[in-house]
């Protein structure tokens, strides 16, 4: 199977981040994986877009014209990137920044509170695990939740305890939405 | 070995290192900063050396000045920065130093943007710097070739004592993909030991001398020799990708990420019944001349050139060898916008409509 | 008698009544809106030319209002000197940061210097090179750590963080060479002050002048903005002294 | 109010609160309309107007006002 | 007027100053030197300025400062020092700002030799620079020709918004012989005044900003315009002299001193009653392609170019027209040695030989 | 007892036993004798790596014997730098003009003297563009003339001389840096022995070393060469004034 | 007529100046002139050459692979271009310098000690001028030495009358000897 | 002699001349074979064989020597 992911926002909000881990957890997993970012001059509030794909078979293009998921992140990127999601395709989206009214109706759209949430847990930089989790919990064909939880885990070994649970935590408030949504 | 996930940049970084490189001078510019940022921690590892230069025009004459010792240097940047080093390329050149520049490319000209492009393909294969000179232009698609060439760049350079150009868009050094990498070569100058300047520790051996200053008759020689080993290049050391060309109506010819997204559209036209394939030059310099050449032109239809650049550059290279057989059609992005797998699909239907 | 509210402050005009592109806390935007000020205190608003680098500062494009250029790398002031030479009546500054200025540009200023060209350079040390991601500079601090020195600036591998506004001093022909730290309110004034008077003397056709502004980078210096401002009184500033290196007029 | 902060321009970088001699000011807990925490004036009377929370805002997001007697 | 015999790069400049120019900046280097030394001394008389800037890259970025503001501004270097100046012209094309930037070429490729070569020819045409953007490529083969070109050049430059390229090859910078002078015009920002960033004493216009930073999207539509108007100049702007081709079943190719040397040639096989003509290119880019479909290739038996550089750099041009309608034969020196009358007499003679 | 005449002086071997490109009483050929002279005395004739820029002195290349590399114009300081850090143990050193390490190559010493590379740099400074027919340098000085300041160099156009020594021992990392004028035989001495000392501490890794040596160019100062040496002491070297700049081995 | 003058030496003994006055002096006769200058990079003692043609008509070709007239002031050079004088040609050479046997007897070869001389009238930078009187008036079809010697004097009209002096006696003193050869 | 002076070297810049202390030093009056004017020890007496001459003679021309008292 292959499975796209679009993941936007603005820069220093995870975009990338959260790329990353959804394609590292994906190569643990033994599929083939790739990731692709974009993002403007600005180092902070300026727009970040990424690609991720993930599949059994090698991956020729890494740049699909539309994705099956997105994780969006803010109001602007929700606004540029609305054609970028397919038709029954899933939308996982930051509904503390995204404002907007989601009016496509052939897709499955998740508000997620995530900077609300990130901020509960205190950790405000959490927020894009929150939107991992809640995506995965809807879609467990994508990654297995549990598998993505362990490829956290590993990736911030050499981190502290605390911040591992934290993540752990963020993860699990997101997948806890998400799942309502599992198909 | 074991396939890992690695960004573009660092994989190509981590093949030079494992290549046998040792030394690096270069300047930050976006999209290729990790290629400087990982071997600055890399190279001393190894017992290379990091240099970072107040710029690129510093940077790629520290790279000569590493080269004539022998040891195997490299300098990367992109756009404006290639611009920059061109005079120290044609140095390198011209002083026939071996050396890997490579550049991750972005959209131009000017400052222009820092998102992925094709823009440079002329400068990299027509003059990247003053006196006709001219240098192998390696186009990898995928990071397992960016890593493969990287690695083999450096006996192509110290073979023809010549710089080696490594041209890769923006998409492939941001991307991260699997990649298996190389063996690590222990360094060894022996194939510039008779030429390169360095001396074993009590070693006596008459005085060299390494300039870029020629009396008119040997210039002369030089530029015929030049000559000579392009045409070389030409018969001996294309890299191409001929991708279901044998039977093909209409032939996409593509490099790099624009490649890609190609391959992609000519799988899909492919299970759609089209006859379609795809030349894909991995040397973009020598150009694979010879399989436009071995094109059956009674059934080629129209030949279908995409870059992500506009315009487009290498049209004229294809039309060329195409020599009228074929219609020759482009299509492309630029200014930082991204092909896409339908963009492509679309316009290659719009070539086929048109054509019939 | 009733109370009423006097606006005693206000955001210069000279800068778009938008959100700046730079990070949060970051001082580029402060010595934007700083050289805005003087620039109206001043009346130049419809003269000022303003010549940006490359660097988070070209984000200026879209904030600064008023004749822009934007020039290559480390070559404003080499474009400012084409301009001012053909335009000597224009108020002419280049904004440069330190990767800009004090590396690739190193041959540009300095004999832009040297020559004593009448315009103005404002040069914002930040000690990285920001918008490439934090690489080190030559103005990065002795084991300030940066993306290609993981282990913090060594002497060894790369000397002593470079003194522009002593360097520019010793030379003969500037007229005023000034550094100013803009992360407390008093250096912010000062430095409003200074960037004033060097465009007076500018409009005077003194010469030459210079302002180096300790700025900050809190995105690749990894830290909070408050944080980056401690980090500023702590380190930067024990380094690179404020003060006034040159100044002709006082000299007379 | 003595200030006011313009929350399309505010970074909630905090200098202002960290600078202002009467520490009158205050994140709030809810964020703003770009996603920052944006500061307020906790106490009115307390403000001095002394502008230092202007001077070092980046963002010039602050105008300050001064309470005058009129006639009206 | 009265001709006068002057020197080359002193015509050119007093070409230029009477052209409109008002400010040159430039760095010495062999074989344009006299043409900085001329303006020192001449732009002052008519309120212009010179700079001597401290290397070509500050020099560039100085005529880029003040092409902002109106002023026709210039600068000259050869070989190394152009290529120091690749990113300030990509910039300029970037932004759209006229400028005349003069090439005294010699031979190449590093530091090379200060004798006269052709060896840019490449640079000139495909890439000054990173980005894919082109410049207008004037290549004057007579010291008159050369005046006439420079005095022009703005125009086009200033029409275009991007710079134009003045080729001269070292012995047209070097040579003396007789000239006209055009008249003086006055410089006026007529052209330029719907952008440029000058201020009339007193005048209030909204703020303007000439940069490098384009958003993707407009960044796209300028290149598209880019590439039209590069097509516009094929149509429109090309200038060739087609000399006794109309019956030649030999056609040499040749511009500048090359062409000059290849007349006398062409004369003396005339004169032998060899039905031979010459396609001599004066806009290198656009390159005079009509020329080449025009010719009647049922009689041309060969074309020969003929380059003052080895190996050939003009020759996939021709060959990209001729469309193997007839074989392409190639001459050159190198290195600093000339082309002489008999040597390329000699080689047109053998190539005669060869194909009958 | 007879008399027989014992050889006390011969020319050094490090230079070919040719005559030199080099006009007729130009200072580049007396340089490049002592430099010569300095390696041996130190018995690094095998070791030396000799960096020549563009300029006059490129034809060293046809002068010097010993290991040689041609740098671009202005970038001896780049490629010495390369040179260097692969091969710590040679003595390393660059040789530049005016022009070459003044203008073009600015940003290039500077950075490389900030940087403290450990090897020599020595600067021949004769106030012009030698090799390219006697344009305007950066250290032309005030009033002098040039092909391109026909009335002789005016500070309002082109600033004042530049005084590189001064400007590198400002730098931190710099180990020892002096000037010296070649125009008499004490001058001649002195700047052996500092460029031997140069050499000594290089090779005792002490850091970045600098030697200015004042030169002439009397072809195109258009002066004979015995004229020309008078004018360096009536001129040159009232600006450029001989002495140590710096040298850490006073100062610990 | 179209004459052609190759003109050889070394950095400053004054070749290009020669073609120039040829040049300038040929233009001030109505005919066409064309002069090209070749030299090495050192400013000294390097090699120099100049190609000097004069016409009735325009002249195409300035790169003639050989001349009729050689003015040759150092034994370098004269090894060095020795081929390029014509069948027929002459041959004008600083004795003083030039040390090799003159071997071919297809050119008429006139002998001048011109340093010598240059220095008997205290002005050794004449050399060049002195050559050129003798060119002249061996062959006067080129440039009537009357016409040249006008041309000189208005050349340096702007100098002191001693050095006009000094330049017309050169090329006097080379003219006397030339003309033993005038045809 | 106590200096020699190698006529394929020498350039004739008379700097020797000028900066020998004994004034021994003076050019001849034909040119050599390079077409310099070399100079010529005019009293070999004089000489002090301080080596002044050949410390400012850019080209290495001249070589000193030291007379010496042998026992042959
Ligand atoms: C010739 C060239 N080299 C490199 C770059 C990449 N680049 C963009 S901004 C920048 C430097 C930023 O550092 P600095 O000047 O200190 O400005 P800051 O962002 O820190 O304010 C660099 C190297 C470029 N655009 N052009
Ligand atoms: C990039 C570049 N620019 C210019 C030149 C031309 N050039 C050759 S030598 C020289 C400078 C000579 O001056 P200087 O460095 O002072 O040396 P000098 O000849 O006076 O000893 C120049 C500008 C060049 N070769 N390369
Ligand atoms: S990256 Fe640093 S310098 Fe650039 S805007 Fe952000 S904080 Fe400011
Ligand atoms: S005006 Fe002064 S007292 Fe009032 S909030 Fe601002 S800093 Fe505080
Ligand atoms: S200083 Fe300005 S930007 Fe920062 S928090 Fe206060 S009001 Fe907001
Ligand atoms: S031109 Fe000047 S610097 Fe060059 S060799 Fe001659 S005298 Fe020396
Ligand atoms: S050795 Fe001394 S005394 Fe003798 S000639 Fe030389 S300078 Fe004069
Ligand atoms: S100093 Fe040397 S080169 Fe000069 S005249 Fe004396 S011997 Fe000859
Ligand atoms: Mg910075
Ligand atoms: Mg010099």
């Amino acid at each position: 199977m292959k499975q796209s992911i679009l993941i936007s926002g603005s820069g220093g909000q995870g975009v990338i981040s959260a790329g990353i881990l959804i394609a590292q957890s994906a190569a643990d997993s033994g599929k083939y994986a790739s990731f692709l970012p974009e993002y403007g001059p600005e180092q902070r509030g300026g727009s970040a877009k990424a690609t991720v794909l993930t599949s059994d078979t090698e991956i020729i293009s890494p740049l699909p014209k539309k994705c099956m998921y997105w994780l969006c992140m803010n109001e602007q990127s929700f606004k540029k990137f609305g054609s970028q999601l397919k038709e029954g395709g899933v939308l996982v989206y930051n509904s503390n920044r995204v404002v907007s009214p989601i009016t496509r109706t052939d897709i499955t759209a998740i508000p997620v509170p995530s900077d609300q949430l990130a901020d509960q847990i205190g950790n405000p930089k959490a927020a894009n695990i929150i939107l991992i989790g809640a995506l995965l919990a809807a879609r467990k064909a994508i990654i297995d939740p549990e598998h993505f939880l362990h490829s956290l885990e590993e990736k911030f070994m050499s981190k502290s305890e605390e911040i591992r649970e934290m993540n752990a935590k963020a993860f699990k408030i997101g997948a806890e939405i998400g799942s309502k949504y599992d198909e | 070995m074991a396939k890992i996930l690695m960004k573009g940049c660092e994989a190509v970084a981590e093949a030079a290192v494992r290549g046998g490189c040792r030394f690096f001078a270069g300047y930050p510019i976006t999209p290729q900063n990790e290629i400087p940022e990982y071997l600055s921690r890399r190279l001393p590892e190894v017992g290379g050396h990091f240099v970072q230069g107040e710029s690129e025009v510093a940077s790629v004459n520290m790279v000569y000045g590493a080269s004539t010792m022998g040891i195997r240097a490299m300098t990367s940047s992109s756009g404006p920065g290639i611009s920059l080093k061109a005079e120290g390329i044609s140095y390198l050149a011209s002083c026939k130093l071996p050396a890997l520049i490579v550049n991750v490319s972005r959209g131009g000209p000017g400052l222009g943007s820092i998102q992925p492009a094709q823009s440079y393909y002329l400068q990299a294969t027509k003059a990247l710097g003053h006196g006709g000179f001219r240098v192998m232009v390696f186009a990898p698609y995928s990071l397992q070739e960016a890593v493969d060439l990287t690695y083999e760049a450096f006996e192509y350079a110290e073979r023809d004592r010549n710089p080696v150009f490594l041209l890769m868009d923006g998409c492939l050094g941001a991307i991260m993909e699997l990649v298996e990498l190389p063996e690590m070569k222990e360094p060894t100058d022996e194939n510039t030991k008779k030429w390169n300047l360095s001396k074993k520790e009590g070693e006596k051996r008459p005085p060299r001398a390494l300039t870029p200053i020629y009396p008119e008759v040997i210039l002369e020689m030089e530029n015929k020799l030049r000559g000579e080993l392009y045409k070389k290049w030409e018969k001996e050391d294309v890299k191409v990708e001929e991708f279901m060309t044998e039977d093909a109506e209409y032939i996409v010819v593509a490099y790099g990420i624009a490649a890609r997204v190609a391959k992609e559209a000519v799988l899909t036209l492919r299970e759609q019944g089209c006859k379609i394939g795809m030349i894909r030059p991995i040397t973009l310099y020598p150009f694979p001349k010879q399989s436009f050449h071995k094109l059956d032109y009674d059934k080629v239809k129209a030949i279908i050139d995409i870059e992500l650049t506009i315009p487009a550059q290498m049209r004229d290279d294809i039309a060329l060898e195409v020599m009228n057989r074929a219609p020759i059609f482009e299509y492309g992005r630029s200014g930082g916008n991204l092909l896409d797998d339908d963009g492509v699909y679309d316009a290659i239907m719009k070539v086929i409509k048109e054509v019939g | 008698m009733a109370t009423e509210y006097k606006k005693i402050y206000q955001r210069p005009y000279a800068i778009m009544p938008v959100m700046s592109g730079y990070c949060p806390g970051c001082l580029h935007s402060l010595a934007t809106k700083i050289i805005a000020e003087a620039v109206e205190e001043l009346g130049q608003q419809e003269n000022a030319m303003h010549v940006l680098p490359v660097g988070c500062a070209a984000l200026g494009l879209l904030y600064w209002r008023g004749d822009m250029v934007g020039a290559a790398h480390g070559r404003a002031p080499a474009v400012a000197t084409g301009i001012k030479r053909c335009c000597p009546d224009r108020l002419v500054f280049a904004y440069q940061g330190d990767g800009d200025l004090a590396a690739i540009g190193l041959a540009e200023i300095i004999s832009a210097a040297n020559r004593g060209e009448k315009f103005t350079v404002i040069f914002a040390n930040n000690s990285t090179y920001g918008m490439t991601g934090g690489q080190m500079a030559p103005t990065t601090l002795i084991g300030q750590k940066s993306t290609t020195s993981v282990y913090g600036r060594s002497v060894d591998e790369a000397g002593y963080p470079i003194k522009m506004a002593e360097i520019i001093a010793q030379l003969e022909a500037p007229a005023y060479v000034a550094r100013f730290a803009l992360n407390t309110p008093k250096g912010v004034n000062e430095a409003r002050k200074g960037i004033k008077k060097a465009f007076r003397m500018q409009l005077e056709g003194k010469g030459f002048t210079f302002i180096e502004l300790l700025t900050n980078c809190p995105t690749n210096w990894g830290m909070s903005p408050l944080k980056s401002l401690q980090y500023m009184t702590e380190n930067t500033m024990k380094y690179f002294v404020p003060g006034v290196y040159k100044d002709v007029e006082v000299e007379a | 109010m003595k200030i006011q902060i313009n929350d399309k321009l505010c970074k909630g970088c905090e200098f202002c609160i960290a600078f202002c001699p009467k520490k009158v000011l205050k994140l709030q807990s809810e964020r703003g309309p770009k996603g920052y925490f944006i500061p307020y004036l906790t106490d009115n009377d307390g403000c001095i107007s002394c502008g230092i929370c202007a001077t070092i805002c980046p963002d010039g997001a602050i105008e300050v006002f001064k309470e005058v007697e009129t006639d009206g």
